[in-house]
């Protein structure tokens, strides 16, 4: 009975983290429609400036790099942006194939820069520890989560940038038409997707490797999230995230990983026999 | 030939339709008005299977139409236009009535390759004045253009009930006519439901009008009764110059 | 010959030139160990081609190909396998700990069953995933992530049954193929002319099937799914139809890869090889299927030759690669081939009318240009 | 294929493979044996190559993939015509090279431990088989008299094979299984087989987990309140190298068992170690798998000293009984069954990073990759 | 205020506009007209930037406009409403016209004036604009153009879709932006409305312009051959 109670935060706790590496795709994936597969090697990066970072400020790294690595994910997003992906608005399933090259450039990268072996990031000391079936660096990474969901949301619906990001969205040339930049809201909107990456980074390091493939453990369940959510649907995001982090607990608990994994899948297609867009649709009456 | 018995629909708590009866006999050319709002699209979109009803039912040569899927609609006989064209843009205006044409062909028939224009494209074509553009995609057309060519694709699939969401917006004066011509024509043989706020094309292709008027039937008459209602008035067609709009000099 | 007759020939012109080199020219040059590779890069050009089809023509942008692969090459190393074993335990299974025949393995030691499944798992699988999906209406890039995860979760499950899969390692070290030593250069060589015939024969075939009506009705279905159903169609039957023709591609190019390469496994199935392969269809040209050859085998080609040249730093080269062609010429090499054809046309036209748009110009352009 | 191994020999020198993952998830761990290899090979022209020729490596990436890395081998054996490769890692690589140096009768030198279960006549094993690692370990757990064990392991042969023979020693010394549990390769959630581990008290894990997935494992268990003290971990693949990316924090204390240590006192590790760091970097650390590719350049070299050709067949029956002071200790080559005689070690990770051997089996053992030798494991070779 | 001179524009290879030019002088209403598909939709886009033009300028101004991206015009004072009712679809009716405004930069009052202008987008202000029926969302687009305060305003066929007796309002509308000093440029296939409306007129036909002059020029039977077949 404990170990089953134990679960569920073990659950909510995946659900953070997938929460999080999945956050940044709601702008560039679910905004935008530009499926990034370097979204991956973004969170690497962010993983890798706390590395860094740790010979300066030793084991806070983890606090200060969250801002660092928000920055320096977003501007490789950015450069992504300008150099290429802004050719290819309108064509999303096209960009899966051209941030993959990207993705592979990056890994190879990392790896000649860093190395091919892992790296360690050592937690602050007071993150060690825990609450229970709960460690502290599971809870620092839900709270941090939490301040994410809720800073993205405020930024969506309460700002004019965010608003006129999801005009653009919705109709480019009217937005252009309207008075609206259009160039330099794509920037914005893949700068912040990105550098959101880069803050899962950081929080990864607390829990797992940190080496060049870092990216590629994560990127498929970060789009099953979305996917699940709803493109571009905030809420959706989170309950799908925290679903898929319970049944996954909860799959593994009663069977193993390997299996929990393919009834996660299972679940999402049979969840979208039922909701074939997501939790959350975005309707319109227009036909497609 | 349709029968809309008790027809509601809401949206979110907003009643779009709010319990229309509505029938509609073999052969006739029925023009449906009303304000921007009204419900009409949503009543052909309910008729078409696009929009589920909350309750009531469209019963069409007697079989209920709700619930079934858009193409088994069309595969009874029934056709309908958009209020935007919708064309298929990469292929041909050529293609886009033969797809339109063979949609009754079993899908195994359709992997033989497509040799020479069937007579009813050609038809199609020659109606639509567009054999100039056969070969070229759809997606190059003109607004008004593609509205031409939906309404070439409705007609050769021959349906039994048209149903046409303001067909003639933004064509010409003499484009209007052409329209209005082939609608009588049409209308000969097969039931036709004209979705238009163009006054003076009521004026002079309609015989039949039912008006909407939030979610509800209006008045339903010939078009001089309906013009001279006051609430039509009131509602729609409004006070001043009420003549003016839509009668070319 | 007037212009208009030389246009029609050169289709069939290129097709015969194209097997000729195939046929007999590579055979006489190359060594048996690159004709061998040609012949793995042909038969992922025969997956390719179907995800041409799906793709390109029909839009189902699918990141699963490698599951279908998979099916048609596990059912052909099941049997090769149950060959070799002369009716003993496959050697996986005897180090699995396995004691007895899996009942699932048996039907395969009969060759024509083991032939049909090759292509009937795959489609039937893609047909109940299809209808599954696609009547509920799951589409564009849900559908494409949809099917990651299926290669994902199907990796998952083939490592995770070690005793009825060979887990990781997959099935390997295979001796005879239909009663001929496999190891030989002749077998070899036979096979490559096989798996080069099945690739042209598979290739007019889509060829037809593109060109009729159906094919129209599969670019409508594209563009705009929901207006097909106002004309009458099924689009998920349509799509489903296409899905599955597609996944009965993969699965005989597995089945080939198979004897081809002397190995299947859970590595060549995942994530990773799917999207490989999809990126070479677009870096070919996605829009004809002639582009998802070509792709395929300049990917391979390029792969094998970059890591050979480059064994330490061939992913930049490969990722470089693609990351030119997508910002480049997104319409692939053959995009860039028919650009060329066209440009004296082209020349004239910009000394009169505007610059070519952008590649994020309207859609319309596109179909103008579609070589097929 | 015959005539290949003799065309190595070429004027201008001897070509070796050299198949490694260089991308890809194994990269990690393949990287630094390619690195010692190469080093060895360095060591060799330094000493005036081999038969009076130079040895000229040719270096191939197996990327992480089994038929790449079949196709590699096909490549290095039919176009470059190498005298011997030197490369693989996990399992399935082994298994997918093994029919093309079986067919083509061409050598492959193959250094990390692994399930047994195999013994190919043109495979020499540089690395333990499972009596050389696995039930060395097992006498050390049960010595310290922890008998309840839990099995944790990556979802492929190695593991599996593994955790059957450790099932099997269990049964036959009274010890308890409470748990056997394996993740995909590559997974990194471990909170729930955290749990699981912990609600089952085992005396000690036995851990055959691979790769990056150590590093997830051992955070969350050490973030979930595990010591060493009270449940020591005992991994059979977290070497030296491995121990950088986990953190020493969180796994300093627990034990591993292999043949070879960064610490072991040999004269030639003394060399080796030094050497290392001269070429690729004084930050740099060895490990199990670099000395057993290390150490399988300098066979091979010596087995074709003896038999004064690179001819395979000649080396293959040259190479039967070659024994030489490596750095793990004195490493003889069985010619029966072409694995090697080596030394046991059990280690435990120190606070620096580096392991220090606690036990060791005392002699070279004699390799019995079908644990003829072993009673009780009678059942699993067979099937 | 805007004058365009010589204009070529196409879409790739097929070229649509031919050596086009206007003239809209500052308070003047010019009215486009031509059958389906002669190009006036093309020549709006391409004097809004939507479109390149591969000759000739567009000024505004003053200001050669002609590199200027659509954004940057805009927010020199022109507004454009384009053809067929468009909005974006998953803000609100209240979303769709602050995100114009908050571009544009202008007071809040502004919203209130272009709902005045249609009160009927009032009960719908929280609504999805994807969900508005076509006429509602005609009315928004007009609302939209309107909200960015601008010194000429483009529009394609507003009165679409749209019941008589808004077009009604409309036009009356029109007219009190017309005679409160903006300029306007129209594409309207209602003829009569057009003639009430129009200080000038434009005929294309083709790509070329085959007629322009003043309203008064342009009435009886002369009107009827320039747009007939
Ligand atoms: N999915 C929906 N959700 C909410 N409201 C909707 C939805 N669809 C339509 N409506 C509303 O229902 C009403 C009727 O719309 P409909 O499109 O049927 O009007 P219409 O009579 O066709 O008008 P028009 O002549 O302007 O095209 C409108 O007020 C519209 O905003
Ligand atoms: N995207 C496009 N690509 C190629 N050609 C196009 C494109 N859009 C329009 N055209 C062509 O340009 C010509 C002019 O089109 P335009 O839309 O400007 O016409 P219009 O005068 O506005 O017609 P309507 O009254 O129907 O709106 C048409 O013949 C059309 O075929
Ligand atoms: N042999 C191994 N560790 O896979
Ligand atoms: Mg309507
Ligand atoms: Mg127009």
């Amino acid at each position: 009975m404990e170990a089953f109670l134990n679960q569920l935060p073990i659950g909510l706790s995946i659900g953070a983290v997938l929460l999080l590496i999945a956050l940044g795709l709601t702008f560039t994936f679910g905004q935008m429609g530009v499926i990034n597969m370097a979204h991956g090697e973004f969170i690497m990066a962010g993983a890798y400036t706390a590395y860094l970072l740790q010979d300066l400020t030793g084991r806070t790294a983890v606090i200060v790099a969250l801002p660092v690595a928000f920055l320096v994910a977003g501007l490789m997003g950015l450069v992504l942006e300008r150099a290429a992906i802004r050719h290819f608005y309108g064509r999303p399933l096209d960009t899966l194939l051209l941030t993959w090259g990207v993705s592979l450039v990056l890994q190879q990268l990392a790896r000649d820069l860093f190395g091919a072996p892992n790296v360690q990031v050592q937690a602050p000391t007071w993150l060690q520890g825990g609450l229970g079936p709960l460690p502290y660096n599971r809870l620092f990474i839900f709270a941090l989560a939490l301040a994410t969901v809720v800073g993205v949301w405020a930024y969506m619906n309460r700002t004019g940038q965010g608003r006129r990001m999801q005009a653009v969205m919705q109709n480019r040339q009217l937005a252009a038409v309207s008075g609206i930049d259009t160039g330099r809201v794509d920037q914005r909107t893949f700068f912040i997707g990105s550098g959101l990456a880069g803050v899962a980074g950081v929080a990864l390091t607390l829990i797992g490797p940190v080496g060049p493939a870092l990216g590629t453990y994560y990127i498929v369940d970060a789009f099953l999230v979305v996917v699940a959510g709803g493109l571009g649907q905030l809420r959706g995001a989170v309950i799908a995230a925290a679903g898929l982090g319970l049944l996954n607990s909860y799959a593994e608990f009663w069977s193993d990983a390997s299996l929990a994994k393919v009834i996660v899948f299972a679940a999402i297609i049979a969840f979208l026999q039922f909701r074939p867009q997501g939790l959350f649709v975005v309707r319109s009456r227009a036909l497609t | 030939m349709l029968q809309v018995r008790g027809l509601s629909v809401v949206f979110d708590g907003f009643r779009a339709i709010d319990g229309i009866d509505l029938s509609v006999e073999q052969g006739e050319l029925r023009f449906l008005i009303g304000p921007n709002g009204a419900g009409k699209t949503t009543l052909v979109d309910v008729i078409t299977g696009l929009t589920r009803p909350t309750t009531g039912e469209v019963l069409f040569d007697g079989r209920d139409l709700v619930g079934l899927r858009e193409h088994r609609i069309v595969r009874l006989g029934v056709g309908r236009t958009f209020q935007t064209s919708v064309v298929f843009e990469e292929l041909t205006v050529l293609e886009n009535l033969d797809l339109a044409a063979s949609f009754r062909s079993p899908l195994r028939s359709l992997v033989r390759r497509r040799r020479g224009i069937s007579a009813a494209v050609a038809e199609a074509l020659e109606t639509t004045g567009l054999q100039s553009l056969a070969d070229r995609p759809a997606g190059v057309l003109s607004h008004g253009q593609r509205q031409w060519l939906e309404i070439g694709m409705l007609i050769t699939q021959n349906p039994r009930l048209l149903l046409l969401d303001e067909p003639v917006a933004g064509m010409s004066k003499d484009e209007r006519e052409r329209t209005g011509e082939l609608l009588t024509s049409v209308a000969r043989d097969h039931t036709v439901i004209v979705i238009e706020h163009d006054m003076e094309f009521l004026r002079r292709y309609a015989s039949q009008v039912t008006v909407l008027h939030e979610g509800k039937v209006l008045i339903e008459g010939s078009v001089d009764q309906v013009r001279a209602d006051p609430r039509v008035q009131e509602v729609y067609l409004g006070r001043k110059r009420s003549d003016a709009v839509g009668t070319g000099s | 010959m007037n212009p208009a007759l030389l246009a029609r020939l050169r289709g069939p012109g290129v097709f015969a030139a194209v097997a000729v080199l195939a046929l007999v020219v590579a055979p006489l040059l190359l060594e048996p160990f690159r004709l061998n590779l040609l012949a793995k890069y042909l038969c992922f050009a025969i997956v390719a081609l179907g995800i041409g089809l799906a793709w390109g023509q029909g839009g189902m942008l699918v990141l699963g190909q490698g599951v279908f692969f998979g099916l048609g090459g596990y059912a052909m190393g099941m049997h090769l396998k149950l060959v070799d074993a002369r009716g003993d335990l496959p050697d996986f299974m005897v180090w699995s700990g396995v004691e007895q025949l899996p009942a699932l393995w048996k039907p395969f030691a009969n060759p024509v069953f083991a032939l049909f499944m090759v292509v009937a798992g795959p489609m039937l699988i893609a047909a109940v995933l299809g209808l599954l999906v696609f009547r509920q209406r799951v589409r564009g890039a849900y559908f494409a992530i949809l099917t990651q995860a299926l290669a994902a979760a199907f990796v998952i499950l083939l490592v995770g049954q070690q005793g009825l899969t060979g887990g990781t390692n997959g099935l390997t070290n295979f001796f005879e193929l239909f009663g001929r030593d496999l190891a030989a250069d002749s077998t070899q060589r036979g096979l490559y002319f096989v798996v080069a015939i099945v690739t042209g024969l598979l290739y007019l075939g889509a060829r037809q099937l593109v060109n009729s009506r159906f094919g129209r009705l599969l670019v409508a279905v594209r563009d705009g799914e929901d207006r097909v159903r106002f004309l009458g169609y099924d689009p998920a039957r349509v799509k489903t139809v296409t899905f599955v023709i597609s996944a009965g591609m993969a699965g005989l190019a597995g089945a080939l890869f198979v004897p081809v390469v002397g190995i299947i496994s859970p590595a060549l199935l995942g994530v990773v090889p799917s999207l490989e392969l999809v990126v070479a269809v677009a870096v070919g040209g996605r829009f004809a299927l002639a582009g998802a050859i070509l792709g395929a085998v300049v990917m391979g080609y390029a792969k094998t030759s970059f890591s050979e040249q480059f064994a330490d730093g061939w992913l930049y080269l490969q990722g470089a690669l693609f990351i030119l062609v997508m910002t480049l010429a997104p319409r692939g090499i053959l995009g860039l081939v028919s650009a060329a054809r066209d440009a004296p046309a082209r020349r004239a036209a910009r000394r009169a009318g505007p610059p070519e748009p952008g590649p994020a110009g309207p859609g319309t352009i596109r179909a103008m240009e579609e070589v097929t | 294929g015959d005539g290949a191994a003799a065309a190595g020999a070429g004027d201008d020198g001897i070509k070796v493979g050299i198949l490694h993952s260089l991308s890809g998830t194994m990269a990690i761990s393949e990287v630094t044996v390619r690195d010692a290899e190469l080093l060895a090979i360095k060591e060799i022209n330094a000493a005036g190559g081999v038969l009076g020729k130079k040895l000229v490596p040719v270096v191939e990436d197996g990327a992480s993939d089994w038929p790449t890395f079949a196709e590699k081998a096909t490549k290095l054996i039919r176009q470059d015509k190498v005298a011997a490769t030197f490369g693989g890692w996990t399992s399935a690589s082994r298994k997918a090279m093994l029919p093309v140096f079986e067919r083509s009768k061409a050598l492959l030198w193959y250094p990390v431990q692994y399930e047994g279960l195999e013994s190919s006549p043109y495979i020499f094993y540089t690395g333990a088989t499972t009596n050389q690692q696995i039930i060395p370990a097992l006498d050390y757990l049960k010595e310290q008299g922890r008998k309840k064990l839990f099995l944790v392991g990556s979802d492929y042969v190695f593991p599996r094979t593994a955790n059957k023979i450790i099932k099997a020693y269990a049964a036959a010394n009274g010890m308890e299984i409470l748990g056997e549990e394996y993740t995909p390769l590559g997974h990194t959630e471990y909170g729930t087989l955290t749990n699981k581990v912990v609600q089952a008290k085992p005396d000690a894990v036995f851990n055959t987990l691979n790769g990056d997935s150590n590093v997830a494992f051992f955070k969350q268990l050490n973030s979930a309140g595990v010591t060493a003290e009270k449940m020591p971990v005992l991994s059979v693949s977290v070497a030296e190298e491995e121990v950088k990316g986990i953190g020493v924090d969180n796994i300093a204390g627990h034990p591993v068992a292999w043949n070879y240590y960064q610490t072991t006192e040999t004269p030639a590790n003394e060399k080796f170690v030094a050497a290392f760091k001269a070429e690729y970097g004084a930050d740099k650390v060895t490990s199990d798998p670099m000395e057993a590719g290390y150490n399988a350049v300098h066979l091979w070299a010596e087995a074709v000293k003896k038999a004064g050709t690179v001819e395979v067949e000649a080396v293959r029956k040259a190479a039967g009984g070659i024994a030489l002071e490596r750095p793990e200790g004195l490493v003889t080559i069985d010619g029966e069954n072409q694995h090697m005689y080596k030394t046991a070690r059990i280690g435990v990770i120190q606070p620096d990073g580096l392991i220090k051997e606690v036990w060791n089996s005392g002699r070279p053992i004699k390799p019995d990759p079908y644990l003829k030798g072993y009673p009780w494991a009678s059942g699993l070779a067979s099937g | 205020m805007l004058s365009v001179r010589d204009l070529d524009a196409g879409y790739g290879r097929a070229r649509v506009l031919f050596g086009v030019s206007l003239e809209v002088e500052p308070g003047r209403l010019v009215c486009v007209m031509g059958r389906n598909g002669v190009g006036k939709t093309t020549l709006l886009n391409t004097v809004m930037g939507v479109l390149p033009a591969t000759a000739g300028s567009v000024v505004f101004d003053g200001r050669d406009v002609t590199r200027l991206a659509p954004h940057e015009r805009v927010r020199l004072g022109m507004a454009y409403v384009p053809q067929g009712h468009e909005t974006f679809p998953q803000l609100s009716v209240l979303g769709n016209l602050q995100v114009t405004l908050e571009a544009a930069g202008g007071p809040p009052e502004v919203l209130e004036e272009a709902l005045e202008t249609f009160p009927r987008l009032k009960p719908l202000l929280k609504r999805p604009a994807g969900f508005l029926s076509g006429g509602q969302q005609q009315q928004l687009a007009i609302a939209r153009a309107l909200v960015t305060r601008p010194r000429l305003l483009i529009l394609d066929e507003p009165t679409e879709g749209i019941q008589p007796s808004i077009i009604i309002e409309i036009e009356e509308a029109i007219e009190r932006l017309h005679a409160s000093g903006l300029a306007i440029l129209l594409v309207e296939q209602y003829l009569d409305l057009a003639l009430r409306l129009a200080d000038r007129f434009l005929i294309l036909d083709a790509g070329h312009v085959v007629h322009s002059g003043a309203a008064e020029e342009l009435r009886g039977e002369e009107i009827h051959r320039l747009l007939a077949v």
